[in-house]
């Protein structure tokens, strides 16, 4: 007879993703029955369900931690609690940038916010799996709600291009995922992340070659969501033609939800033979700094530009993975919160100043808004410097837990090659400061209007990057 | 002493987030505002400075900054001889500056900025030299290297000076990579990043042997930030700020925070002979070469620049020959009289309508006589005259490179000469002679208001006596005195000293040489004084009027020619060389020919995203390929 | 039906899998690309299935179904993707889809 | 030769055969119909792995459903026949097969040597767990999270599809699609 074992607790585990997913059906269901609802409302109580998930997630903390779920599906730790607030706090502040845009340009909510609630489901799905199916059910939902978001702008053929982009290589980067899976199967007998683990460390010294490889294509696959060279051509293109606030959320909550999943398999499940693939992730980190920060200098598209910054991003995070110890979760983890406010605060300022239709995007459009727009220019210069790495800014801390982190296991060239990197960067993200401060508008660039919700949106990144970056103590604390 | 320090700098903070938030709205009260904060923080400084001077010093921890797990930042303060100097200097001097800005940025659109700027630089400042671990270093460290390029670029609408704050923040950053590598690299040897911690378990860095390796990274971000050889482009480009910037960052404190640094961290450099002697050796370089590119600039405040650069290069002879004392308290009273002979420049600005081309001004003596009467002190004090601050000061450090290695002295004191050469040629030229001045600017020459004079005169004061604190002991044996100030700053540089073991001279050796550092300051003055006050004079009205001692000075003038063209001339083809060629070729030209290269590689790079999706996707599978690949055969 | 080596069926997916990924890099229809994806999910499924029997484990047949799901998934979205675009710029081909360079 | 092994190969030649027609064929219509063949041939080889049911729902949704989707787009579209990647990316159909043996031979041969042992072939066995009973006990107790992760993941494509293909724009204003084409014209003459 089939036995059940699920019992109350097991849906209190998944209990964030359940409220987002609950809210995200009344929402489509609502959209349909109630047509003359206005759009807004819909945002609002989609934000609402993500405050309810917030606050949902902190119940996680009281049920018993560290164990499995769900027959071994999913498995709740700090870690779990962590990446749910992250993800949730995005997707927050990202729908708030959407009700902003969608005065700049149409936007129906009714699609919109469903579909941003179950990608933060899929992201939260990546944070706690404990299977290497949840992780590709929920990779996958994430991917699917992002190709649409990208393709958002259905009637503008640089959405729609980056949509296809994005769909279609990030199928086949599916593909190498999968595939990775299956060898891992194969080799384990479970796609099990706990026994996974048992096996990798058991057999550390003698493992085959399929073994390697299906850890391998599980690299590339999340390391094409993650964009780390040579998986990140989409990069460019995707951020570049998809809406502003669906590039924030991309940029930030699919990274986030990427380096998750690497966190969940490659440094807790088979980290115990990690010295296999260091020195692989030791290089591709060292190209993906270094690819995305010199092609970032030459670029004038500020979307462009911050989508080059992210893969260089990307490589610094991969030194926190590379380090391998166990300050690498703590210290990837800060950086991923820091790295959501700089970007989410950028992508706010470009929002606002690209105006309809996304036309003012290029650097030279910030010119003069030093003047013009004080606080806006003030939060894209702390954007900027916390990018660049700056103190007392949340970047600087957290480079700072990253190069730590990969001094500590001895990767003193890796620390280097990262050092001399933020270096480059400076020099790119310093352009837009002299853009704002230095440089006189020579065209009157009509913005968009600062609304609340966004205005909101800045307020938070600037709190968030300053709290960070002068009391970081508490926060990684709280962190893992 | 807890329960007040935590004000030196939270005073000048409040001051920049007031008038960085009501700036606008302030207007001219902006001024006060920053200036009273900077000197509540300078009574503070004091009342610290007089209980150190009583013995009490102070390190420990205000509160706990960052704890998480393994690692631990507090926020905590050391307050002793060392420091104590430096918060003196930095809140003193930064006072007067500040009031004088009052007066000189009086009239600006958006002197709330100005101030919020100059304010958060203060605090930079002090936090830099107040902290008591690495990470308050380095945040104060990238503080003031942001406001320095914040204030640089000030006038924004000049494209000149946006480029040079560029400039310099982006040379700047060089030189911090290398300090950043090297914080890292005591962090993760030692574990700790408190200096006491850190001077405690020297050990470890030598038996890791990283020793030398940590101590030049650190050097190297000393020579970004105090613009030594080959990073100290930056600064004469620097220029391009309002003038009391440059006075408070460019001459009297953000350029010596390397040295500060570097005497900081004397017991770690007193380990590595090599980092001690390549400071030496960059020291003297600049020292010598920034001073041979001031001798014919015509820009009163790129002389300045360079003669600030040649002077941290004296400062750094001094650090790095293991005269620690001697190179901070050239550090000091620099500090006295750079800041004076800048704010003296822009009263002279201030008073020509902005002019800065020495060829166009002279005369100017009697016009405005306290800003030429202060000025004279100043370049009197640089040039080394006994007794005012600059001589002692020198001539101590010059001794102690004597000890060191004579070559080493030999080429400080060529330095010397020059100094005092082309600080008199700017004087000379500048309020003497007959006057080059533009007619029409001439008519509205004027003194400066009170409140830029009085700071200049409280400057002059310093800069005349502020060298007695530190009279060499063999003199001060003459009637039983004692080196105060070397007295003063002897525990903090106990332990290196006794690790270097310094050679002493004889006496008479050490009154030679002082007499030779009188003697050499006084020639280039005399140099000077031919070729610029002599030449002025013109020769047919003097030989209409003394007959009989035309000839006499007719041939004078030969003697005037043949310096010129057997000496001089080569020195200023020289220099000239040095200036447009090396300078501005060879070093600027690297820096930009290396971003060129990464601009190029750049644009390159970036044609591999085509657009075709076929080509990422074989990119991507070319990369599987190659990832396999790695563990098949690995 | 026992004498078929596993890896027969193995090496089967992977030569499907390298067939599909051709298809990628050389066809230009945005369409036919797709087709080729769908060719490599297959191989996966192949793969699946063949160490699901050599291991004895349902696993990999619950890992195939939900392949499957995410395939119709994608071909839908990919699918409404693509008629969009045509509907916009009248051509499916990948090659004439490169506004986004650089 | 055993029936199973002469089953064994036809399939796997029908599927690889199918495979090259997908990649080769410059007409879309060919192409899906040679995938449908590929098709055909894996629900074969899925039987001979024992896994029956799997094998039916592969025929119904990849066959059937799938494949009618891509068939109709197709037609909808008008798809003209391809010619190939013109100029200097011609080389990518060479490129390609360099690539293909590549990774062929990582995969397929040094990914799969642990198999190759002369003694201990593993043989495909004779299982039960592929019967519908053994799948959907499975589904509905150890892997009912999966499924039900499933169904929003179903949801999601289903609004993201309709979104994207839904004709009017927002609550019936012709007008507004007009006005976002204008915007869309002048943008691309700013370009």
């Amino acid at each position: 007879m089939v036995t059940i074992n699920i019992g109350s607790s097991d849906f209190a585990a998944i209990l964030p993703i359940l409220v987002v997913c609950a809210f995200g059906i009344y929402l489509m269901v609502q959209g349909v029955l109630a047509p003359r609802i206005h759009k807004l409302t819909l945002a609002y109580i989609g934000l609402a369900g993500i405050m309810i998930a917030m606050v949902s997630n902190f119940y996680l903390l009281g049920i018993e931690t560290d164990r499995a779920y769900f027959e071994g599906m999913v498995f709740v730790d700090k870690l779990t609690v962590t990446l749910n607030f992250i993800f949730l706090l995005t997707a927050a502040l990202c729908l708030l940038l959407m009700t902003s845009y969608s005065e700049q340009e149409e936007i129906e909510f009714i699609e919109f916010t469903p579909l941003i609630l179950f990608a933060t489901a899929g992201m939260m799905l990546m944070g706690c799996a404990e299977s290497l199916m949840i992780i590709f059910l929920g990779l996958e939902t994430m991917s699917i709600a992002l190709y649409v978001m990208a393709g958002f702008r259905r009637f503008n053929r640089f959405s729609l291009e980056a949509a296809l982009k994005y769909l279609l290589l990030g199928a086949f980067a599916t593909g190498f995922l999968l595939y990775g899976m299956a060898l891992i199967y194969g080799t384990v007998g479970t796609t099990n992340l706990t026994q996974i683990s048992a096996y990798y460390s058991e057999n550390a010294l003698n493992l085959n070659v399929m073994a390697l490889f299906g850890v391998a294509l599980l690299v590339i696959g999340f390391g094409f969501k993650v964009a780390l060279v040579p998986f990140h051509m989409w990069t460019p293109d995707v951020y570049q033609g998809a809406p502003i606030p669906v590039t924030a959320y991309m940029a930030v909550g699919a990274k986030a939800a990427g380096f998750a999943a690497v966190l969940r398999v490659l440094v807790l499940a088979t980290g115990q033979a990690a010295f296999e693939w260091s020195q692989l992730l030791w290089l591709l980190a060292v190209i993906t700094m270094t690819v995305g920060n010199i092609i970032a200098l030459v670029q004038s598209d500020i979307k462009r530009m911050l989508a080059y910054s992210s893969i260089a991003h990307a490589g610094y995070i991969m030194i926190g993975i590379v380090a391998g110890n166990e300050t690498t979760v703590s210290a990837v983890l800060f950086y991923l919160v820091v790295y959501m406010f700089m970007n989410i605060g950028a992508f706010a300022v470009a929002g606002i100043v690209s105006g309809k239709n996304e036309q003012h995007v290029d650097i030279k459009h910030f010119a003069g808004l030093g003047k013009s727009q004080p606080m806006l220019a003030l939060v894209m210069t702390v954007c900027m410097f916390s990018l660049a790495g700056f103190p007392p800014t949340g970047g600087f801390m957290g480079k700072l837990y990253l190069f730590k982190a990969a001094m500590e296991s001895g990767y003193t060239w890796l620390v280097i090659f990262g050092a001399l990197n933020t270096l480059i960067s400076v020099y790119y993200y310093i352009r837009v400061v002299v853009a704002m401060y230095f440089q006189d508008s020579k065209e009157s660039v009509k913005m968009a209007a600062v609304l609340p919700g966004v205005g909101l949106v800045l307020l938070v990144t600037l709190l968030g990057i300053f709290y960070l970056g002068i009391f970081p103590g508490t926060t990684l604390s709280l962190l893992y | 002493m807890e329960d007040f320090i935590w004000l030196i700098p939270l005073m000048p903070l409040l001051g920049a987030i007031i008038n960085g938030l009501f700036g606008h709205v302030l207007k001219g009260k902006a001024g006060l505002i920053a200036s009273i904060a900077v000197l509540i923080s300078f009574l503070y400084s004091v009342k610290a400075f007089l209980m150190v001077l009583d013995g009490v010093t102070f390190d420990g921890d205000l509160f706990t900054w960052i704890a998480a797990g393994s690692f631990q930042a507090n926020f905590g303060l050391r307050i002793d001889q060392l420091s104590s100097v430096m918060m003196l200097v930095v809140s003193g001097v930064g006072f007067l500056i500040h009031v004088y800005a009052n007066g000189y940025m009086h009239g600006d659109r958006s002197v709330g900025r100005f101030f919020a700027y100059m304010n958060l630089f203060v605090f930079s400042m002090l936090m830099l030299v107040m902290g008591n671990n690495l990470l308050l270093l380095y945040l104060g460290w990238e503080g003031v290297g942001l406001c320095s390029y914040l204030l640089i670029g000030y006038f924004y609408d000049k494209p000149s000076a946006a480029k040079a704050g560029l400039k310099a923040f982006l040379v700047n950053r060089v030189g911090d990579f290398g300090f950043a590598i090297g914080i890292f690299i005591i962090f993760t040897t030692i574990g700790t990043i408190t200096y006491s911690g850190i001077f405690e378990n020297v050990e470890r860095l030598v038996s890791a042997g990283v020793v030398t390796t940590a101590s030049l990274l650190l050097f190297m971000g000393a020579c970004g930030k105090s613009a030594q050889f080959p990073l100290y482009i930056w600064l004469p480009d620097a220029m391009e700020g309002p003038t009391p910037v440059s006075a408070l960052i460019h001459a009297a404190t953000m350029v010596t925070a390397g040295v500060y640094m570097v005497a900081r961290f004397s017991f770690l450099f007193s380990y590595s002979e090599t980092a001690m002697l390549v400071i030496v050796i960059i020291g003297t370089f600049t020292a010598l070469f920034a001073a041979t590119m001031a001798l014919v600039n015509n820009d009163i405040k790129r002389v300045l620049a360079y003669s600030t650069i040649s002077q941290l290069g004296y400062m750094f002879i001094g650090v790095g020959v293991g005269a620690y004392a001697a190179g901070v308290f050239h550090l000091m009273t620099h500090a006295f009289f750079k800041a004076l002979l800048f704010l003296g420049a822009g009263a002279v600005m201030h008073s020509l309508a902005d002019e800065t081309n020495i060829q166009k001004m002279g005369a100017l003596y009697g016009k405005i006589k306290i800003t030429a009467l202060t000025f004279i002190m100043a370049w009197l004090a640089i040039s080394g005259i006994p007794p005012f601050s600059g001589f002692f000061s020198k001539d101590e450090i010059l001794a102690n490179a004597y000890a060191y290695h004579p070559l080493v002295w030999f080429f400080g004191a060529v330095g010397a000469f020059i100094t005092a050469f082309y600080m008199s040629r700017l004087v000379f030229l500048t309020f003497f002679g007959e006057s080059r001045v533009d007619p029409e600017v001439e008519k509205h020459i004027h003194e400066s208001p009170r409140v830029m004079t009085i700071p200049l005169m409280v400057l002059a004061f310093l800069a005349v006596v502020g060298g007695l604190v530190g009279i060499p002991q063999f003199v001060a044996d003459l009637w039983g005195g004692s080196n105060h100030f070397h007295h003063f700053l002897e525990p903090v540089f106990a332990a290196a000293n006794e690790r270097l073991h310094l050679a002493h001279l004889s006496h008479a050796l050490e009154y030679g040489l002082m007499l030779a550092s009188v003697l050499i300051a006084l020639g280039g003055i005399y140099l000077a004084y031919l070729m610029y006050i002599k030449k002025a004079i013109d020769p047919d009205a003097l030989a209409a009027k003394y007959k009989g001692a035309y000839t006499t000075l007719y041939n004078k003038y030969y003697v005037d020619e043949g310096i010129d063209a057997g000496l001089l001339n080569p020195i200023v083809v020289m220099s000239r060389w040095l200036w447009h060629f090396v300078d501005e070729r060879i070093i600027d030209g690297l820096v930009n020919v290396s971003a060129k290269i990464v601009m190029l590689i750049s644009l390159l790079v970036r044609r591999v995203q085509t657009g075709y999706v076929q080509h990422y996707a074989s990119v991507m599978v070319i990369g599987v390929i190659l990832v396999l690949g790695y563990y098949l055969f690995s | 039906m026992l004498s078929i080596p596993v890896h027969y069926f193995l090496i089967l997916g992977a030569i499907l899998f390298g067939l599909g990924v051709v298809g990628v890099i050389t066809r230009r229809n945005a369409i036919v690309i797709f087709m080729s994806i769908e060719l490599m999910l297959n191989a996966v499924n192949l793969t699946f299935l063949a160490f699901s029997n050599y291991l004895n484990n349902v696993e990999g047949h619950i890992f195939v179904f939900m392949i499957m799901v995410v395939a119709a998934a994608e071909v839908a979205v990919g699918l409404a993707i693509i008629v969009a675009i045509f509907r916009l710029r009248e051509t499916v081909h990948v090659d004439d889809i490169r506004l986004l360079k650089w | 030769m055993a029936l199973e092994s002469i089953l064994f190969w036809l399939f796997a030649m029908l599927a690889v055969g199918g495979g090259v027609g997908v990649v080769v064929h410059p007409n879309p219509v060919k192409s899906a119909l040679f995938l449908v063949v590929t098709f055909f041939a894996l629900a074969g080889e899925y039987v001979l792995l024992m896994a029956h049911f799997v094998a039916i729902v592969h025929i119904a949704v990849y066959a059937g459903a799938i494949m009618v989707l891509f068939l109709f787009v197709i037609m909808l579209l008008n798809v003209q026949e391809e010619s190939r990647l013109a100029g200097v990316w011609g080389f990518m159909r060479y490129f390609s097969v360099v690539l293909f043996v590549a990774l062929f031979v990582q995969l397929g041969y040094f990914g799969y040597q642990g198999f190759f042992g002369a003694e201990n072939v593993p043989l495909v066995r004779e299982t039960e767990i592929g019967t519908v009973e053994q799948i959907g006990t499975a589904l509905f107790s150890q892997y009912v999270l999966p499924f039900e992760i499933a169904s929003i993941l179903l949801l999601t494509a289903m609004i993201g599809a309709l979104y994207l293909s839904k004709q009017k724009l927002g609550l019936g204003e012709p007008a507004r699609a007009a006005r976002v084409k204008e915007a869309l014209h002048e943008k691309e003459e700013a370009h």
